[in-house]
């Protein structure tokens, strides 16, 4: 089993990442991906780019810890987990997971738990920047009703 | 040797980002954070808000956590997520 | 919104795939892939390859209708659909599925939804090729369990 | 004209791909599934098997549809899925 959980302060593209996760593998059916976009609005109007706080060491055991979390729970082969921090413009993305598994349903639900986990608990601290100004941001109430979808 | 102490997220951008404090015996966590609103005009209300932890080395502490010399403190509002 | 399903008879790769998928996205958070891989063993031993036998344009057809399902079914924005037919070797990709949507939870199920109706109703006849033979398969058991899941 | 008819997946692999009949009068899907068999030594559990189904002009219909000349029948087993 692999599972690695990157942090990286520039742009990086998702489906390389993706070509690198696919070659070779032979005997998982099953690869599952996400990839979380900056987007060009909020509820709030539109956003001009993102800024993602963090903290050096802590940060990156908060996305190992999650990862790890995420392969003890299911029947899962490997995960690679990509995420940005500092500056992120909108269309870049900002999460990229993958998880590869012999079969599709705990690849799907390792993703979905890998996401939960990381829009939750990822240690970073977000500023939407827009045109009347700048906010930081929590997770929403959408975000902590998923994470609660699954229990400790 | 002094306490270094981050300020994260909205905290580090209002109040700045890297402070000292001299170690002194005795020292806790939570006495950092008084130190810190008393030394930085207007910061009560957000460094004592409930949701803001302390890491010291990097791990999550109660306030009561008794500080060596050297050590690094952090203030951590409310994770926002990725 | 755009949705597309491809039937394709010769490999493709996935990466590219995705890399085209994201290309400019700029409103939407989310993109969810699922890559099915042709895997190098089954239950009864080690595969050499896989056989999707397929009726032109019956098959083609299947897959377009899965897509619309999903698209009317959940709030995504661009669902597109690639699946290989013919030979078959481990390691290639059968199926790549790519869902965007403002929302992750919706990508999700959509990439869910689509695999689960694909794994039963895509119009294929899969052979798998062995060292003792071959054999012509069905859904599992587990497949046709997954598809149960969403109510028509 | 001749009905063309095609067998898919383990069907086509057994008896042949391609098969052609003679259009006549009143001529039904079912019976089409039945001249295959009887023409077909060995055929018959496979092709009246109830999960294959029959296309005809790439639309699944039951097996009492009536054809006309020039049209395509299909023999179905149960799709594998992708």
């Amino acid at each position: 089993m692999s599972v690695s959980a990157i942090l990286r302060s520039g742009p990086f593209r998702a489906d390389a990442e993706l070509g690198l996760f696919l070659g070779g593998r032979q005997g998982d059916g099953a690869v599952v991906t996400f990839v979380g976009l900056a987007r060009d609005s909020a509820v709030d109007g539109p956003v001009s780019g993102l800024y993602l706080d963090h903290y050096p060491g802590f940060t990156e055991r908060s996305l190992e810890t999650i990862a790890a979390d995420a392969a003890r729970r299911f029947a899962i082969s490997d995960i690679h987990v990509v995420h940005r921090c500092g500056g992120v413009r909108p269309g870049e993305a900002i999460v990229f997971v993958a998880v590869a598994a012999p079969h599709r349903r705990a690849a799907f639900e390792a993703a979905d738990y890998l996401m939960d986990r990381l829009k939750t608990e990822a240690a970073f601290w977000k500023r939407e920047d827009g045109p009347d100004g700048s906010r930081w941001i929590e997770p929403t109430d959408n975000d902590r009703a998923d994470r609660a979808r699954w229990s400790d | 040797m002094d306490i270094r102490i981050f300020l994260l997220g909205d905290l580090g951008a209002r109040f700045g980002r890297e402070h000292r404090l001299e170690f002194s015996e005795g020292l806790t966590a939570g006495e950092v954070r008084h130190r810190l609103i008393e030394r930085i005009e207007g910061s009560a209300a957000a460094l004592s808000a409930s949701g803001v932890r302390i890491a010291v080395d990097q791990t999550v502490v109660p306030d009561t956590t008794c500080l060596a010399p050297g050590q690094e403190v952090a203030l951590l509002p409310v994770f926002s997520g990725g």
